[in-house]
């Protein structure tokens, strides 16, 4: 499938020019291209930010939700119709900080969504306030002395709850996040993609230049599965590694705990009360 | 007893009261089942304190050759498990209630004089069964006894209670309400207490329910699918009510990681296709009213069932209060259309619950299905919901490829398509946006996408439910209550039996209905029963009509109104 | 200019437009530094996309005789720096309009002919300087040429904004401004434009201050030491400028990771003793629902700044609304006391955000201050905020041993301890509590404990800011307004000249001033002005008055209301 | 100091007879009263649940809040008196469940602050739900099929989040509770102890009997001040480890990073508003 299928054609992107959103955009339409993902079998769930402004660029079905929300309407899209191919993307801001608490708990809960976000490691919609992954000594409008707060590290996080698939990408390197695109969303439960995105507004400390200098790839004598190396690859903050971290043993995705699947596989829509069945229900608690 | 000859005859109140965790539910529920199957007319109620163990808690079950379904203040059979079940309930006993309980073991100096008590060694028969904690059982025996009931209805009624365990542990049961049993005929025979109450033909093909299965019920019945909520009392009920059939009736249920994922989850669910609802309390609803607004944003309905509790914050978590009416008339930023239905009684609760999600459907707004404590706690007989009639409603539309999500039409209300079904793409936004779902700068299309959405208002109006006026069409006092309080402001009206004054109830309280000030103005006087401090459906006609209600009776202690204190204060009131 | 001989003589509106990223900031900080510094009256209001380049987004700068403080539509000068700045502002450019912009670099085939475009090669000049960027500067010259401001003072502040900056930019941007300057004089010289507008010696001494900055010292006057927030459009500015002076003025600020976080903070500060305050838009505020319950309950104070902005859910971030008036009234489980404030004015803003801190502190409740993207944006000169009166209340009580944080008293206030001063315990508690502060189910302490917090009302109602009348004591038309809007409306009417019709500013939206009824009866017409759909004030006033307002001029575009279109209204609607 | 100062006489207690949040309220004075902690400088925050009613049993100063609530207004109350002690307990579902996102973002910001959490594996006030560290296949009235969610591991969530201090105790066994809990309290900086506790109404597996065959001490070799070995004995779960798991290197609190205390150690409440300095602040935005 050609990667254009996804275009929307001659609109207005409210991005700044140069922005990495820009570069993550095109290398999710080739992903989802290479993948022959149909726009109508892909939701895109977002919530608020730049980050989450992109299903309104791309062709497809898209929930663009509350800051902070894209996960829970995102498993229950995906719970509602399990044919569906589910994407939750936004920002780092969106994802791990107003979203932190649905952060750990979709990772627990395991439903089978790629969780792209964009970590440019500042607030970008709102103009320039330090994120959960800002830089110690980064200084906002708001930060004036610099931010001191432990800056968050979502791959460790992500390992700590045993997330099904981790990995780090940088959106100045369209050929390997493409793959590592495609890895995830490939990938069978909950998949965390964090993508290194440089904010040319805002973030004026992690550039293209910072991020290439301060990156490496993960190389190919690699094990994704081990959990104590994966965790110690990601608390190395000096240098950032790039790649799959961790791949959790296998474990049942969300849907496929859910009883509603037992026995009957057709989407929740598909479905009508059955009325016979619940005067059956009504009868058996009358004679309780 | 003294109740025989006096006007209660015909229904008796029956106080079970003792520590949490001694067993009372059991025995509630045990009884109410017995009772219910002997043909009587059994209404069940509870209060409780927010604590696993210890304390008191008290059940009262009304058994009556009518059906009764309204709690009483009058006690006249008080089964005291504890001693502190006396100190708990002092205010209720009066000289008329007979106080069956076990008295050797409230200790010495315990003081007789002041009540009727009778004495009934419930834990010594339990003892003597070989462990104490049948005694609550033995008191099921006792009542079952008073009440002439068959003892093989009674014993048959235990064994199948206890059916799922040891063999053991059912004959000692059975014992146990045997012995009981037997206390309750020579309480009778000895002329100590008599029960004069016939059995009602029409409680057989009737059901025991509580608002928490008619709710559950409801929901199922209306089509929904999938559940996403947090636990809070008093709402978890219907969460595990749906999660207990969940299997066999393909229900999606998950116990969300906090109130803001249950509606953020519920509303992608419907975005999905799915007939999703959220079950919480005040707090809860709190932490989703920026879901709510999304939800009036993104034109994918909701359906919330939010069960009173009395607040502010954590309030008294197992009390009732009609409090948050306000909250639901109001959560949410900016401005769009809601529903906000409040059954008054149980078979209610079942009906509007299912026609909610049709609402919801219909005109794309979130649904709030506001009950409390009381209503969704308390059960009894009523006839068992019927389907038939109940038409199974789908509102939505396969795309096109050229599929607009916010259409922009004449009632405001677009076709709704669904993620993978059709050629089209189902864009939503929580920004504003165009007909195509996509951001927009349009300041002149965002002042059409509010007309539009609030256009919706108009379109609903039709289907407001008509509030129910009782018993005359011709009244000079109107009594008008919402919600729980359908039963106990009826019967307090029955007790009075003033032969110019009707209630009108509201079962659906937003929109409000447009003949509202028709109702009131044909009355002399007006007065509002509302389980709060402030009169908030008070202001809500105020607000849609301008007339002021004369008078209000209000309460907001934690618990239910009584029938005795509505009839006392409307007596008052109105003369 | 056409302006000159016409009634707007002595009252220039600016515009000017371009996308974002331009540096139209920049420009219009600059040049109403430079007006106001050479005692010219200045206004200045913004309206912007969300997004942070490209776009459309303009900037109206007013400069007048008198004082001026509103949105005009009108555009008497447009400074076009893109070409779609003149696409964008189409309906409001007039004939009238001077429309002055760099037209070569607007591209071939650019149609000037429809309106009167004064060409100014802003971006040769810049190019020529060194940099095209620097065509803002060019046109802030032009501008200040055009005034016929002292050369000096324009270069001195130029070299002022830039002086941080390297020199070699420094000079370049002052070489910007001077070239500007001359094509503003040539434009005089040759007639094209003249400008008759005369310094007000009374400038001089005042400040140019923004509804944000005001709101941010009156919080510092007020005694807030902690600010605990997430960020959120248009609320942000506050804690950013409470974040500039934190060093200062020892501060704690902090950015939340979500609202809830916010708002309990805050609430914990002020147990600990501290002023603490959140700022926020509606979407936050809608998470701080239970937050503002718990305040209430706790009866530990907060202070809320609400900056209003469209809905529902994300609705337009950028633009302006009154849409949340009911969910301030409105937010929380349970019932409580609240006191909201909705300064009309930026000296208002200051003052009754300092008050806010002694109200909440006395009454020990949320106080809620209501503002809107228009008004925390825009600012104009006003006499400086005046401290001299300010009294510094404190509230605070050291506890004795037998400490009891929730006395029952006459007027529902107990005297408010804090941990770690004095002997005593401080026990707050969001369960239903004793007056120790301990958890209860005693339910007739729980009425003891509702009527007391309620009773709260009672006691603040002596301190309801009595709405502003204007101008005349005797009326035929009343024209009701709240919050930002107030010199809007009065400027309109001031347009109009209509002698028997006055405005009623509500600073206090709740409670509501008791005279409301009063005032309204005494007019034969009564019409509102309110930035939303459904008239929320208005729904407010008929709540607690029973009146109905006879006209409603409502906007919810997402702009402000100007102030041709409030005449205009008011002018079909009064006749 | 004796343990009977935090004594509130002869009052009613809540929890069920045999409740492992006795055992810990008794450690707990325990603890305080070795620490010699006047009630008057001590702080506990707590949100609702079972377990955060501990504060209602203590003589202390409380602040008994929202659900899931209890560490934003902790971190409020010790930034605005940094002389207070400050302990934040609730339990499981409170801390890690409905207050996921504080848990994460209070380690972030690291004030000094004990966090205490009754970890009973369940919901207990509400009535025997799954909480988020409820085991697999955990039967419920709402989980009627069990549990199939990942459980939350707190310890190697805090560790991913590089918590200042991590523990954890059981309330089974006082004499090393006590010594874990004063450890926590004098330790500077943010400090977890998740308190294993029998909850015997509504957890019929993780009883008394099933902690104390299913955890072990780590012993005096153990080194807590390796990330990477704290995270692998964090993520072991077929033996839960009892003991100090982590300290991370020293890092600043909360407190001594705000700048509102550089100049004036003085508590807020003790400050009162510049009138001079505000006008001097007017007067400089006026010459802007
Ligand atoms: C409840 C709520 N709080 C705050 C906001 C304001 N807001 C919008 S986007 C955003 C942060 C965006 O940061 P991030 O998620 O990192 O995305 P980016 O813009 O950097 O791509 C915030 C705070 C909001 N829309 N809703
Ligand atoms: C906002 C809100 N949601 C839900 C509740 C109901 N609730 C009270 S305590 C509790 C869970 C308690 O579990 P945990 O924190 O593990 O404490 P435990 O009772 O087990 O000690 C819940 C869900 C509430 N009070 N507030
Ligand atoms: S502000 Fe930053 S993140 Fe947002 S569009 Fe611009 S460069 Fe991208
Ligand atoms: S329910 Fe469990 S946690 Fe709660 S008091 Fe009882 S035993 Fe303890
Ligand atoms: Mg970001
Ligand atoms: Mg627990």
């Amino acid at each position: 499938m050609d990667s254009q299928n996804f275009d929307m054609g001659d609109i207005d992107i409210a991005w700044c020019p140069g922005c990495g959103d820009f570069a993550i955009l095109k290398i999710l339409k080739q992903a989802l291209a290479a993948l022959e993902i149909a726009p109508q079998e892909l939701v895109v769930v977002s919530g608020i930010g730049q980050a989450a402004k992109i299903p309104q660029y791309l062709k497809c079905n898209y929930f663009n939700g509350l800051h902070g929300r894209a996960l829970p309407p995102a498993t229950a899209i995906k719970a509602a119709n399990p044919a569906l191919t589910v994407i939750a993307e936004s920002g780092d801001g969106d994802m791990y900080g107003e979203g932190g608490n649905h952060f750990i708990h979709t990772i627990r809960r395991n439903p089978d969504l790629t969780n792209i976000v964009h970590n440019n490691m500042v607030y970008g919609l709102t103009k320039g306030q330090a994120s959960p992954t800002s830089q110690r000594d980064f200084k906002t409008p708001v930060q004036v002395h610099g931010v001191c707060l432990e800056p968050f590290n979502p791959l460790a996080a992500a390992i700590a709850l045993d997330a099904s698939f981790v990995a780090r990408a940088f959106a100045g390197d369209a050929e390997q996040t493409v793959e590592i695109f495609n890895k995830a969303i490939t990938h069978k439960g909950y998949s965390l993609v964090d993508v290194l995105q440089p904010c040319v507004s805002y973030n004026k400390i992690n550039t293209y230049q910072w991020f290439k200098a301060n990156t490496y790839y993960l190389d190919e004598t690699y094990e994704p599965t081990d959990r104590t190396k994966a965790f110690e690859k990601a608390c190395q903050t000096d240098k950032l590694a790039l790649g799959v971290f961790y791949m959790s043993p296998e474990k049942a995705t969300f849907e496929e705990n859910l009883v509603a699947y037992r026995k009957d596989k057709s989407p929740l829509w598909q479905r009508q009360p059955n009325k016979e069945k619940i005067q059956n229900l009504i009868e058996s608690i009358k004679n309780m | 007893m003294g109740r025989e000859s006096s006007t209660q005859s015909g229904d008796v109140s029956i106080v079970l009261c003792g520590p949490a965790g001694m067993g009372i539910q059991t025995v509630e529920s045990l009884l109410t089942r017995i009772l219910k199957q002997a043909g009587y007319n059994v209404f069940a109620t509870r209060e409780y304190m927010s604590r696993i163990r210890g304390g008191s808690n008290s059940t009262e079950i009304r058994v009556s050759s009518n059906r009764v379904c309204a709690f009483v203040n009058r006690i006249d059979i008080l089964v005291g498990l504890d001693k502190n079940a006396i100190r708990h309930l002092e205010k209720r006993i009066s000289s008329d209630t007979v106080i069956l309980a076990d008295i050797s073991s409230f200790g010495a100096g315990f003081d007789q004089s002041r009540w009727t008590f009778v004495n009934a060694e419930f834990t010594q028969i339990a003892s003597d069964i070989g462990n104490k904690l049948y005694s609550n059982i033995v008191s099921v025996g006792t009542i079952t006894g008073i009440f002439g009931i068959e003892e093989d209805v009674v014993t048959s009624c235990v064994s199948q209670r206890f059916g799922s365990k040891s063999e053991k542990i059912v004959r000692e049961n059975v014992e146990a309400a045997e012995g009981g049993y037997q206390i309750g005929c020579k309480l009778v025979d000895s002329g100590k207490i008599s029960i004069d109450i016939q059995p009602d033909s029409s409680v057989e093909e009737q059901m025991l329910l509580s608002g928490t299965e008619a709710v559950g019920l409801g929901a199922m019945a209306g089509g929904c699918n999938f559940i996403a909520s947090y636990p809070m009392s008093p709402s978890t009920g219907v969460l595990a009510f749906m999660a207990k059939h969940s299997a066999d009736f393909g229900l999606v249920v998950e116990q969300a990681e906090d109130e803001i994922a249950a509606i953020n989850m519920s509303i992608g669910a419907w975005y999905a296709g799915a007939r999703g609802m959220v079950t919480t309390s005040g707090g809860g609803f709190a932490l989703m009213t920026e879901g709510i607004s999304l939800s009036g944003m993104l034109e994918t309905p909701v359906v919330v069932h939010l069960a009173q509790r009395p607040g502010p914050a954590t309030g008294l978590p197992t009390r009732t209060e009609q409090g948050d009416l306000e909250l639901a008339l109001y959560a949410g930023h900016g401005e769009f259309v809601r529903i906000i239905l409040a059954p008054g009684r149980v078979e209610e609760a079942f009906y509007l619950t299912q026609s909610a999600f049709d609402l919801a459907d219909k005109y794309q707004v979130p649904v709030i299905i506001l009950t409390d404590h009381y209503l969704v706690d308390c059960y009894y007989n009523i006839s068992c919901p019927d389907l038939t009639d109940v038409k199974i409603e789908n509102h939505i539309h396969q795309t096109q490829a050229d599929y607009r999500r916010y259409e922009l039409t004449a009632n405001g209300i677009s076709p709704r398509g669904i993620p993978g079904y059709g050629s089209g793409l189902v864009c939503v936004d929580s920004d504003e946006h165009d007909q195509s779902g996509h951001i927009t700068e349009d300041l002149d299309l965002r002042v059409n996408m509010v007309d539009k959405r609030l256009r919706k208002l108009d379109a609903l109006k039709n289907e407001i439910l008509q509030p129910q006026l009782w018993p005359y069409e011709n009244y000079k006092n109107l009594v008008i209550c919402w919600g729980s309080t359908y039963h106990i402001v009826k019967e307090a009206l029955a007790q009075l039996g003033c032969d110019d004054t009707s209630m009108l109830h509201y079962s659906q309280v937003y929109p409000l209905h447009p003949d509202t000030a028709g109702y009131l103005n044909k009355a002399a006087k007006t007065v509002i029963v509302e389980g709060n401090a402030t009169g908030q459906f008070c202001k809500l006609i105020k607000l849609h009509t301008g007339l002021e209600v004369d008078g209000k009776i209000l309460k907001y202690s934690g618990l239910s109104f009584t029938v005795e204190e509505v009839a006392e204060s409307l007596d008052k009131m109105l003369d």
